[in-house]
């Protein structure tokens, strides 16, 4: 298994907030990896490091052996990682296919004169786009409508819209931000298919997720995290059964 | 509407080209030519601010002209055709201007008697140039209207060349040593400012003690005060409007200055001794052309004036009463409307009695005196201090 | 060079008491009050109209009678920039903010052309006028009037200062600044706080354009529009959000752009004011005294 | 509008919408293969299968038919929008006809200059979300540039507008460069302060012209009529240009800049130099339309070159609908007509203007015309 991510010793902090303390983890090829922990516990924070949206203060993020630390998002996302947010993030008014097209950003091949001109080349490319969108909804499994807005479509659409796009990416390494919640028993069921699917295709994919059933369910490892550090990395039913994040998880629902 | 794209593309295009039948469009004719119009009236053209930041001025100017017309008319018109006024809106502004005077041209005026501010003219010489309208220009009086050498243009105002002239003499007179030149970077302000330097420059006499532009319609000019006080000027001369011309005059007397101080014909108005306080605007000077209320024998001008419109006549007024005048007695030395016919009949004028004196045209086609004079507030009142005869 | 410090200084605290409100609507609300230069000129021509409305005052009463308009004008325009909140900005409170951006766009033409509808564009001239006798101090001349002026806008501002920092209502300002949801969830009324700093923006915004009626005298509809875009510029400068940043950013403003006309001639103010305003967004966006906010990318 | 063909899948014969489907699929962001899709969905039920496409796009299209049923509204649609363009630009063409006269020719040929910059302001604005306020900024370098050039060098016109164009691209560097990092309010005001200092700029050199400009610049045509065609022509093709780059790759990152920076930015985005981007395009579309603005004027000031000119812009794009092309240039042409008809209102102008703005933001955001918010598959 070669190693896809690895991060070394991340710290990031707010003023004097810290609120990442030293997280070292790395994913491999195809792995699924999903980050559990508390609220606030650093999370989101540690993707938004990863892909560029945070400064960490400290520390080596490294995809592929190369340094992923001090580049923009789209700089990060060009070199094949892509993600969800944990608030959808659709383009609301834009129309479903529309933002399913912007997976396609990257590799699609044309330039303004293609545009101005309609060139073959422009043809070919936005039939090419437009066929490719198409094929990542119908991988998500969307049944709502592709041409209207996005923001039309029922929440849990809106989170297969927001998957697909990240699909059209065509990403090595895919972050899933939370990607179950607010989603009903059977589009979870759905969400864990379409993960497998996600896998099958070679995707390694990092998963935010408060669900446990679905973490321990679609994981190959998992990060505990817990106040910014890294308090268990293992096999699920490993770490289900570490006293550390047991400790961390009674502690937080004792307070909560 | 439900109709398809082709049917009502096809109506449409139907519709216009029926249109076209009214003569209008391009496959429409001429209109019959000047042969036709012997017994139409004479179209005088008047282009002015009606709207805009200068649109106080148009009235004025509009008034007085419709006031010479009339007597015109009252005497059996030119050439037993009446005359006819036809004003249109540069609001100041090129673009407005151009599509003024394309109406006015489309309306078929025969003389244009209007301009009043100079960036707005500069566009339309062209346009009545095409036309081959001539144009006598009441107002507007920067040099690139001079510099051009365009043979249908006439200038009736003092030019900035001119007024230049006065305000030297009259330096010079009050034995004024150093000046201060103070200009609001408008093209008619600074052209003044400009050329009075030039005439400064010239050995003997007053010197410049510096130019000063500032921003115009803003409130606190102290920073430009102390530039101009640092120099210790004995003279200063403001070549723009009267807006900042009152503030400048304040500013300067309670930024203790006790020298001269000189406006420019833009800022002759009793707002300008308003804004300044009467205090400080007691004494100041001005170079300005002659008005009616400076000019003696024009009461009975300002009298009907006032009967027709129930106020008195403004800026401007008797500069565009005198195009119109102008604008008759050149077509009826002409005998007729056609444009080089005017054009020659404009400058071979000489004698034509006008507020600013008799007239007769330079080479340039302006006026061969400015008739540029000395004013000064006396008693919260604008005065006549020296007519520079 | 003491006369350009002064010089700067007088010009400057108009600058800020017209910042004042900017920074204030901004730090609650986000919303860059386009329109607030206006209320300026609203001020000028409400302290005009009152004035006209009492008729011929002895000079020895000027400066009293200046002070009552001042308070007078103070409410009006306070009151119209609330319902100007109410009409215009509240609505789209939730809407992009490119809308509420042009809303206020809209706003500022609104309110010039209409006073220009309502009362013509000539310029108008306050009857009572702070005249006055100068004197000298270290070098530069100041009259007694600038003297005053600046020392009502010296108590204004810290008068403000005091109920930003020092009350309860500062504090739900504040709190509304920092999260305007948890605010209303803590049970403080978040829009009668809004109205509030509304009025206490727009009513120093209209002290300004009093002061500056009965200093300078003349008036105008468009008077506002360039002394928006500079009050934009000083609240930049010193911290947009931050009060006593935004006073600061005021003062500087002046003081440059007096040493600026020397330097460069008067052609070259404005100029000057944008080149710093842009340069300052370049650099230190955050102003002189702004707080940094966490960095993103 | 009347005279835009308001036409329905019912009222369009049905070989004109096939035909037209087939060729104007370029012209949307459809391909191909999601025309033929199209011609395969249910509700179309033309019966026609020799349009059947193999392999995936045939799976594709039977996975819409049952998620996605939408009735097949597009096609007409898109015959809308082509047909509204065709319909708009022949109006243009044979208004001459129907009056020639030089005041009509002159407004007419000021409202389409007044369209072309209407169509680059809403790239920046309506594709694109940014707030410029001193869009007349690239108008007057476009213009200065082409008539000091003109009448410095005795150059005709057409050979300034590479030199235009160059130097409107750098001018969008310049003003956007260190300004697009910045938040969108404060972008609108330091738009603003760069239109002042273009024009207080152009005011104080010599080499403008000073206050008073230039004057005697060479027109681009021998007669007004030659010269107004000259102007639809590249106005329609700016129009069209301008369209095409909505439609395009870079068109769809300007929207999802205007929609979610952040989202953007994660699917690969570089918000910035997109950005920059629409503000070139913008720059270099203001600038030729400053180039037909010397011509037609053969005068230009610093005054032309105002704040409220770029107000007035602005309030073309709001009130047509920001990012909708045809809303744009009938806003466009509303707003500079209007004032033609309305002179006796001038001075009610600008209070209309921005009550207007107002109660456009409150109560119809979208625009007269909007931007299709649906796709047309």
């Amino acid at each position: 298994m070669t190693t896809l991510l690895s991060v070394s010793d991340l710290r990031l902090s707010f003023g004097g907030l810290l609120a990442i303390d030293g997280l070292t983890f790395s994913v491999n090829e195809a792995e699924v990896v999903s980050v559990i922990g508390p609220n606030g516990a650093g999370k989101t924070s540690a993707f938004n490091c990863v892909t560029g949206f945070y400064r960490p203060t400290a520390g080596q993020i490294m995809l592929r052996g190369r340094s992923l630390r001090g580049l923009r998002p789209s700089a990060v996302a060009a070199l094949g990682v892509a993600r969800t947010f944990q608030n959808l993030r659709l383009f609301g008014e834009l129309s479903v296919l529309d933002n399913v097209r912007a997976g396609a950003h990257l590799w699609l091949r044309q330039n303004v004169l293609d545009a101005l001109l309609h060139t073959p080349r422009y043809r070919r490319s936005e039939r090419e786009c437009t066929e490719q969108a198409h094929h990542w909804l119908d991988f998500v499994g969307l049944r709502g409508d592709r041409y209207g807005e996005a923001r039309h479509l029922p929440y849990g659409e809106q989170r297969r819209v927001e998957i697909a796009r990240a699909l059209a990416r065509r990403p090595d390494l895919l972050l899933l931000d939370e990607p179950a919640a607010g989603l009903n028993h059977g589009e979870k069921t759905e969400l864990l298919d379409l993960i497998r699917r996600i896998q099958a295709l070679g995707v390694a994919i990092v998963l935010i997720e408060h669900d446990m059933g679905l973490v321990m369910e679609v994981s190959e490892r998992v990060v505990v995290l817990n106040f910014g550090k890294e308090i268990a990395d293992g096999r699920p039913e490993d770490v289900r059964r570490d006293p550390a994040v047991i400790e961390a998880y009674l502690g937080s629902d004792t307070h909560a | 509407m439900r109709a398809t794209p082709l049917t009502s593309i096809a109506s449409l295009a139907a519709v216009a080209l029926l249109a076209t039948g009214c003569g209008q469009g391009l496959l429409g004719g001429g209109d019959g030519g000047d042969t036709a119009k012997t017994n139409e009236p004479i179209v005088l053209g008047m282009l002015i601010p009606q709207s805009g930041s200068e649109a106080a001025i148009g009235p004025y100017m509009s008034n007085a002209a419709q006031l010479a017309v009339d007597e015109i008319n009252a005497k059996g018109g030119v050439l037993g055709r009446k005359l006819e006024l036809k004003t249109a809106d540069d609001a100041c502004d090129a673009q407005s201007a151009a599509a003024g005077a394309n109406k006015l041209v489309t309306e078929g005026v025969d003389v244009s008697v209007g301009g009043y501010c100079s960036g707005a003219t500069l566009p339309t010489l062209p346009i009545f140039g095409k036309a081959n309208i001539p144009m006598i220009i009441p107002a507007a009086n920067s040099q690139e209207l001079v510099d051009q050498k365009l043979k249908h243009v006439f200038l009736i105002n003092g030019t900035g060349t001119q007024q230049a002239a006065a305000a030297e003499k009259w330096m010079t007179k009050q034995g004024a040593k150093s000046v201060a030149l103070m200009h609001d970077n408008t093209s008619y302000s600074k052209d003044i400012a400009l050329r009075t330097q030039a005439l400064l420059d010239a050995p003997g006499g007053a010197d410049t003690a510096l130019i000063e532009a500032v921003t115009p319609k803003e409130s606190d000019y102290s920073a430009n005060i102390t530039n101009v006080l640092a120099k210790k000027p004995d003279f200063v001369y403001w070549t723009g409007y009267f807006q900042e011309g009152g503030l400048i005059a304040r500013q300067l007397r309670q930024a203790g200055y006790k020298g001269s101080i000189m406006v420019g014909d833009g800022s002759v108005s009793p707002k300008l001794v308003e804004i300044a306080g009467p205090e400080a605007a007691e004494g100041v000077y001005a170079t300005m052309t002659q008005t009616p209320d400076t000019l003696e024998g024009a009461e009975g001008w300002i009298e009907a004036y006032k009967k027709k419109f129930g106020t008195e006549p403004g800026p401007y007024s008797n500069q565009a009463y005198d195009a119109v005048r102008l604008a008759a007695e050149a077509v009826g030395k002409a005998g007729g409307t056609d444009g080089a016919k005017v054009i020659a009949a404009l400058e071979a004028i000489d004698g034509f009695q006008m507020f600013s004196g008799p007239l007769k045209f330079t080479p340039e086609h302006t006026l061969s005196n400015g008739g540029f004079q000395i004013l000064v507030v006396k008693d919260g009142k604008i005065t006549l201090q020296d007519s520079l005869k | 060079m003491t006369q350009l410090i002064w010089n700067g200084l007088f010009v400057g605290s108009f600058y800020a008491l017209v910042a004042l409100g900017y920074s204030m609507v901004y730090g609650i609300i986000k919303l860059l009050n386009f329109a607030h230069g206006d209320l300026y000129m609203l001020g000028a021509f409400a302290g005009f109209a009152i004035l006209g409305a009492v008729g011929g005052v002895s000079s020895s009463m000027a400066l009293p009678v200046l002070l009552a308009v001042l308070v007078v004008t103070m409410a009006v325009t306070g009151l119209a920039g609330v319902a100007l909140e109410r009409i215009a900005y509240r609505p789209l409170r939730r809407a992009p903010r490119l809308s509420l951006l042009i809303t206020a766009v809209g706003a500022s033409f609104a309110l010039e052309y209409g006073m220009r509808a309502a009362a013509g564009a000539d310029p108008r001239v306050y009857p009572l006028r702070l005249g006055g006798s100068s004197l000298e101090v270290a070098g530069a001349r100041l009259t007694l009037a600038q003297l005053v002026l600046v020392g009502v806008a010296v108590v204004l501002m810290i008068g403000l200062n005091l109920l930003v920092t020092r009350t309860r209502e500062g504090r739900a300002m504040r709190a509304i600044a920092l999260d305007p949801t948890t605010s209303s969830l803590m049970g403080i009324d978040v829009n009668a706080v809004i109205s509030r700093t509304f009025f206490i923006g727009s009513a120093l915004a209209g002290a300004a354009g009093v002061m500056a009626g009965a200093y300078y005298g003349k008036i105008d509809f468009l008077m506002g529009f360039l002394i928006g875009l500079k009050a934009f510029t000083a609240a930049v400068i010193g911290g947009i959000g931050n009060i006593p940043g935004t006073m600061l950013g005021g003062l500087v403003l002046g003081l440059l752009e007096s040493f600026g006309t020397f330097w460069l001639g008067g052609e070259w103010r404005d100029v000057f004011a944008f080149g710093v305003l842009i340069l300052f967004l370049t650099v230190r966006p955050t102003g002189l005294l702004g707080e940094r906010v966490t960095e993103r990318v | 509008m009347t005279g835009v063909p308001d036409t329905t899948p019912e009222g369009a014969p049905e070989d004109t919408v096939r035909s037209t489907a087939a060729d104007t699929a370029e012209s949307t962001d459809g391909s191909a293969t999601a025309g033929v899709a199209r011609a395969a969905a249910p509700n179309e039920a033309t019966g026609e299968t020799a349009n059947e496409a193999p392999g995936p796009a045939r799976k594709t299209a039977e996975v819409r038919r049952r998620g996605a049923g939408r009735p097949p509204t597009r096609a007409s649609r898109l015959l809308q929008n082509r047909w509204a363009g065709l319909a708009g630009l022949l109006l243009a063409l044979l208004a001459p006809f129907v009056d020639a006269t030089p005041y009509a020719l002159s407004v007419m040929t000021s409202a389409a200059i007044f369209v072309m910059l209407a169509a680059g302001l809403n790239i920046v604005v309506g594709y694109c979300g940014l707030l410029d306020l001193g869009y007349v900024a690239f108008f007057a370098v476009g213009a200065y540039t082409s008539g000091v050039l003109a009448t410095r060098l005795d150059l005709p016109l057409v050979a300034t507008v590479p030199v235009v164009i160059v130097v409107t691209v750098v001018a969008g560097v310049v003003i956007g460069a260190p300004t697009l990092r910045l938040r969108s309010d404060y972008l609108a005001i330091v738009t603003l302060g760069f239109g002042e200092i273009i024009r207080i700029t152009a005011n104080n050199l010599d080499v403008t012209g000073g206050p008073s400009g230039i004057y005697g610049i060479p027109g681009l045509a021998g007669s007004p009529v030659a010269f107004y065609y000259l102007t639809v022509v590249v106005v329609a093709l700016a129009v069209l240009g301008a369209a095409r780059l909505g439609r395009s790759r870079i068109g769809r990152a300007w929207r999802f800049v205007r929609e979610d920076e952040d989202a953007a930015e994660a699917m690969g985005v570089h918000t910035y130099r997109v950005k920059l981007a629409a503000y070139i395009a913008g720059a270099v579309w203001g600038g030729l339309a400053g180039v037909l603005f010397a011509a037609h004027l053969s005068a230009i000031s610093p005054g032309s070159f105002t704040f409220l000119q770029s107000a007035l812009v602005l309030m073309a794009v709001v009130l047509g609908g920001m990012g909708s092309v045809p809303g744009v240039v009938i806003g466009a042409i509303v707003i500079s007509i209007l004032p033609e008809i309305l002179r006796d209102l001038a001075d009610y102008r600008f209070f209309l203007f921005g009550v207007l703005l107002i109660a456009v933001m409150l109560l119809r955001p979208q625009g007269l015309w909007p931007a299709r918010s649906k796709e047309v598959p």
